[in-house]
């Protein structure tokens, strides 16, 4: 793929992952609003499809309000960078055998846990630089919970790693073709490890029953307590945006990626592979995000460490060591 | 389990301790050295339940601290009752504990009824004790949903509890409309019966409603009895029997700390004396008790309705005293009287004082006990040594409401 | 109908026999507060109910009084409820029952902002309701309702 | 009490609800809420039978209202064109919604039964005075098919409940 063509993919890609971003929360709200018996957004365009444009134009109109205390580049850029490291994330995804920005990079893994990790750092920055206390400590726990959690989601990781002998995305989907795919089989491992991932990913991006760093019965929306208008949602944006991606990283590591089930049964075109695939599954590990979300409590902010430190971590790393000896012994690797 | 026998209560005696947190701790938080934050929760914040502001003084997240501060929501109830007369006064009080209107209005017009020696016929006794646990129902069931919204988020878990618990508080307040004509400041009972007789049809869909109602308690139980909202309430927010009765807490929150005290079962009123009340009691004295108790008191609450919504006896709904011009129902004793009565409300032991004026249609000085302001006393006693997501629940888990305690 | 008990008690303490309804209650004088309430919280009325406190104007050549009430409550199947109030000068100084039941803090803080009765030897008796910078006791009989009042807003 | 505290429980209570009707109805243009039949929202001054103002500035309203919010300016007595006989007349009657209770009391003291609650909403208004009821707009509210379930004079005997559903007019 030349450069050109890479770079006009990113662009693309990178406008059409806003706009799902934004039509994702449509998406949410209505099945929030089905599971909670009501209608949800139905007034703005057929079933309340132009909602996130509505919104988006109201919230355009909004002042930017910034504390007159506040350190205000570090206030205004950091959502910024929240929203642009989490764009860049999205450049490894491999869409499917064709569509993608860098799928073919060597170290595509290895880069979204890197970036991944740097991710913390606006949040941090944006709740530090709010001057609130709210703020500071929802930065505080923000902090705290991504560095924890940032290991059993590494270790975990590396199962796929282990078992496709390779940190290129295009590479791990490859060694799922034909039926293998990693949630599956081998079984337990790979279950386990999707499990763990999941779980994690979850927590590195702040949703519930993790989402304590914004908790806002508690801190009033932690980090994002003063940011407002455009820059408030382009903080919350990023944090969507986060979710979408590792339910992308999800499908492409367990599930298969861009295979369809029709390749199990040996069949070709359309049902076998496909970009649709890919976002079908994005889709509905997305949708599991929602559905945890509005069905569970969150945890105290001790406890979550706590269940870090003390179950997740020990766990990964038994996983890891047992993937290590089944591709040892079993694959002969 | 081991018990302590405290003022004739049996009290479990794990959770007597020999002290509570001292709530004039002295601190100087403009020490540097000290490493104290004065944390402002309130007066706009979305889990103080209305208008309150705590001031907590936390090191890191941990209360050192805690000052309730009240008074944004005074609007200085019991002056104008000295200004109206009994027959205006319910409709006045409805706005105190804004979540059980009804409540505040028995509670003003047992302690008139008392002080002015009305009659209240029989059926009136009868649909006031139906109404009032029909408004506990109600109470309990928004109780549940906002507790969850301070567990779980507005945009949560918290938030889908929340809602499916409204839409079945909306059921009990349509029965009331159907009733009152309002959907929550009835102005329904009055110094000698009730203003409103049964609309014909009611107790067939009050019968409807409580069956719909039971059959979706256990998904909330479903929603909540789980891993996390465990490891939320279990052995957080203990508090000590003996200081709940110091402080006069009472209702849910003292039966979950063991305190086997209910008025409408040991000072009946109304006609609470005629049904088996059993008064659900719980020992861990933490969130979760309270939780059980609160779940326990719904059940007990539809039970308490079907027992008596069929046995309604005929009859007028109010007195033959009853008239409606305002200085009507007067205290027609020569001397200066007083009386106190008291009721179970949701949240504990609601009470009038009332002192009456010889010849005079209004009172001369009009105390309401509410339960809110103890519940919220206990905070400086109870939050210093908690998280502040803890606090969070525990103030939930007392179901303050702050109409009620500003007044 | 109160208990022998009470009755023994207010009996020694007060000097005669009384014959009240537990409503109402005997008016103690001050000077005998603590001891009646220390009394009546051994004999296990733990429970403090309320404290009111009730502003009265001048009758002959009496001066203004403040009469306090007390309700406390032994708890349980057998509950029994009992007052005692105490009238006094305006503006003189009550002994506090802070030291006896811990509740009795808020409530009279909440009496001294609303009617204006002091209790001596509370601990932090200052406004609950009120802004700190209110002045006067808004439930004292003679304080205006329909006329402006500093710091109204 | 030996739990197993399953989290899927949650989930499987939530989706349960997936197919229930919903609750919550369309926005209001769509679709307005039946009312019962004793809600009461906003108020009206009827006439009586014969064709009159029924109200006769007795101030019994005025008297009663918790929240002082009605001003009534008797006429005096004056000899009625219908009948013949002396009766008292109303100049001006307001009412501010602003402070309104809703409390129904003065529907209740009324002797002559002049003031009703209606089932129909309250308007809404972009100021404060859109909220103060005149004599005008309280007559203009006179609706006897939006009646609320009334307790007017009939006090006593409205708490038989056949007879309280019958609107006023046809009482008589």
């Amino acid at each position: 793929m030349s450069f050109a063509l890479s770079l006009l993919t990113g662009v693309v890609l990178g406008s059409l992952a806003m706009f799902v971003a934004a039509w994702s929360i449509w998406w949410e709200r209505k099945f929030a609003a089905r599971l909670q018996s009501r209608p949800g957004p139905t007034e703005v365009g057929p079933i309340g499809l132009l909602q996130p444009l509505a919104d988006g134009l109201k919230l355009m109109q909004k002042e930017i309000i910034i504390p007159r205390a506040a350190d205000k580049l570090l206030f205004v850029i950091s959502p910024a960078v929240a929203a642009a490291g989490t764009l860049a994330l999205f450049a490894v995804i491999p869409w499917s055998e064709t569509v993608g920005v860098a799928g073919d990079l060597n170290i595509g893994l290895l880069w979204i846990f890197a970036v991944g990790a740097l991710l913390v750092l606006p949040q941090w920055v944006a709740g530090w630089a709010s001057n609130n206390k709210y703020a500071l400590l929802g930065a505080m726990r923000s902090a705290a919970q991504s560095v924890s959690y940032e290991v059993p989601l590494l270790l975990s990781g590396m199962v796929p790693i282990l078992l496709a002998g390779s940190f290129q995305m295009d590479e791990i989907v490859a060694a799922q073709q034909g039926g293998r795919w990693f949630a599956f089989w081998p079984p337990g491992p790979g279950a386990l490890a999707f499990g763990l991932f999941y779980l994690c990913s979850l927590a590195e991006a702040n949703r519930i029953p993790f989402d304590i760093p914004e908790a806002e019965s508690e801190l009033i929306g932690g980090v994002t307590t003063e940011h407002t208008g455009m820059i408030g949602v382009v903080l919350q944006l990023a944090e969507y945006l986060h979710t979408l991606v590792t339910a992308a990283v999800c499908a492409t590591l367990f599930f298969g990626g861009w295979e369809g089930p029709g390749a199990w049964f040996g069949m070709e075109g359309f049902l076998a592979e496909g970009l649709h695939w890919m976002v079908l599954k994005t889709l509905v590990l997305f949708a599991l995000v929602f559905w945890i979300r509005w069905s569970w409590m969150r945890y105290r902010s001790d406890q979550l460490l706590k269940i870090c430190w003390h179950y997740l971590i020990p766990a990964s790393l038994a996983l890891l060591a047992v993937t290590a000896i089944w591709v040892r012994l079993v694959e002969g690797a | 389990m081991k018990t302590l026998d405290i003022g004739g209560v049996s009290v479990p005696a794990e959770l007597v301790k020999s002290s509570w947190a001292d709530p004039w701790l002295d601190i100087d938080d403009y020490d540097a050295e000290s490493d104290l934050m004065a944390l402002n929760m309130g007066p706009q914040h979305p889990s103080t339940h209305g208008v309150l502001r705590v001031k907590l003084f936390v090191d890191g997240e941990i209360c050192v601290k805690c000052v309730p501060y009240l008074g944004y929501l005074h609007r200085g109830v019991e002056k104008l009752c000295e200004k109206l007369t009994y027959v205006q006064i319910p409709s006045v009080v409805d706005k105190n504990d804004y979540v059980s209107p009804m409540m505040n209005e028995l509670a003003v017009c047992m302690a008139f009824e008392k002080l002015c020696e009305i009659e209240v016929p029989e059926r009136a006794q009868v649909i006031r004790t139906v109404v009032a646990e029909l408004q506990r129902l109600a109470s309990h069931l928004l109780w549940v949903g906002t507790w969850g919204l301070d567990m779980g988020g507005a945009i949560g878990g918290g938030g889908t509890l929340f809602l499916h618990t409204f839409r079945e508080r909306e059921l009990v307040l349509d029965l009331f409309e159907d009733l009152t004509g309002g959907r929550f400041h009835y102005n329904h009972h009055t110094p000698g019966g009730q203003r409103h007789d049964l609309p014909a049809g009611w107790e067939a869909s009050v019968k409807q409603v409580l069956t719909f109602i039971e059959g979706r308690l256990p998904e909330y139980e479903d929603m909540t009895d789980n891993r996390i909202f465990f490891a939320r309430t279990k052995g957080v927010g203990v508090i000590d029997p003996v200081l709940l009765m110091e402080l006069g807490v009472s209702g849910p929150v003292a039966r979950a700390s063991g305190i086997d005290h209910d008025l409408r079962r040991d000072a009946p009123y109304c006609v609470y004396d005629r049904v088996d009340l059993r008064v659900p009691v719980e020992t861990g004295g933490d969130c979760y008790a309270r939780f059980l108790v609160r779940m326990a008191e719904m059940r007990e609450s539809i039970r308490l309705v079907r027992l008596l919504i069929d046995s309604i006896p005929p009859g007028p709904v109010v007195g033959a005293k009853m008239v409606k011009l305002p200085g009507a129902v007067k205290f027609k004793q020569k001397e200066w009287g007083s009386a106190y009565s008291a009721i179970e409300s949701p949240r504990g032991e609601l009470g009038t004082f009332v002192i009456g004026e010889p010849k005079k249609a209004s009172p001369w000085r009009c105390k309401i006990r509410p339960p809110s302001y103890h519940l919220v006393s206990l905070l400086p006693y109870i939050c210093p040594g908690e998280m502040i997501s803890d606090i969070v629940v525990i103030l939930g888990s007392l179901d303050p409401i702050l109409g009620e305690v500003d007044r | 109908m109160i208990p022998e008990d009470v009755q023994e008690l207010y009996t020694r303490l007060l000097g005669e026999e009384l014959s009240f309804e537990p409503e109402l209650g005997p008016l103690v004088p001050s000077e005998t507060l603590l001891e009646l309430a220390g009394g009546l919280k051994a004999l296990g009325f733990q429970f403090l109910v309320y404290c009111a406190s009730a502003h009265f104007f001048a009758e002959g050549e009496q001066p203004e009084v403040c009469m306090t009430t007390y309700r406390v409550r032994r708890l349980g199947r057998g509950t029994v409820s009992v007052a005692f109030h105490l009238r006094v000068p305006y503006g003189t100084a009550t002994p506090s029952l802070v030291p006896i039941w811990a509740g009795a803090d808020w409530q009279e803080r909440e009496q001294f902002d609303l009617v204006g009765a002091r209790f001596e030897g509370h601990p932090d008796l200052r406004r609950i309701m009120m802004p700190e910078d209110w002045e006067g006791h808004p439930l004292r009989r003679d304080y205006p309702i329909d006329t402006p009042h500093f710091p109204w807003r | 009490m030996s739990r197993t505290l399953p989290l899927w429980d949650a989930l499987v209570a939530t989706l349960r609800n997936v197919g229930r009707p919903m609750v919550t109805e369309p926005l209001p243009w769509h679709a307005a809420r039946e009312r019962k039949d004793r809600y009461r929202a906003t108020f009206a001054l009827v006439h009586n039978e014969l064709g009159e103002e029924a109200c006769i500035g007795c101030k019994m309203c005025e008297k009663i209202c918790p929240s002082q919010v009605i001003d009534v300016v008797a006429g005096g007595r004056k000899e009625s064109p219908v009948t013949g006989k002396k009766r008292g007349y109303c100049d001006d009657f307001t009412l501010d919604l602003n402070a309104c209770l809703v409390c129904e009391l003065c529907v209740q003291v009324c002797p002559e039964d002049a003031i009703l609650m209606l089932r129909e909403r309250t308007p809404v208004g972009f100021s404060r005075e859109d909220l103060v009821l005149s004599m005008d707009r309280l007559y203009a509210n006179e609706k006897p098919e939006a009646l609320a379930w009334h307790s007017g004079s009939v006090f006593a005997e409205i708490q038989d409940p056949e007879r309280g559903l019958t609107p006023p007019e046809e009482d008589a």
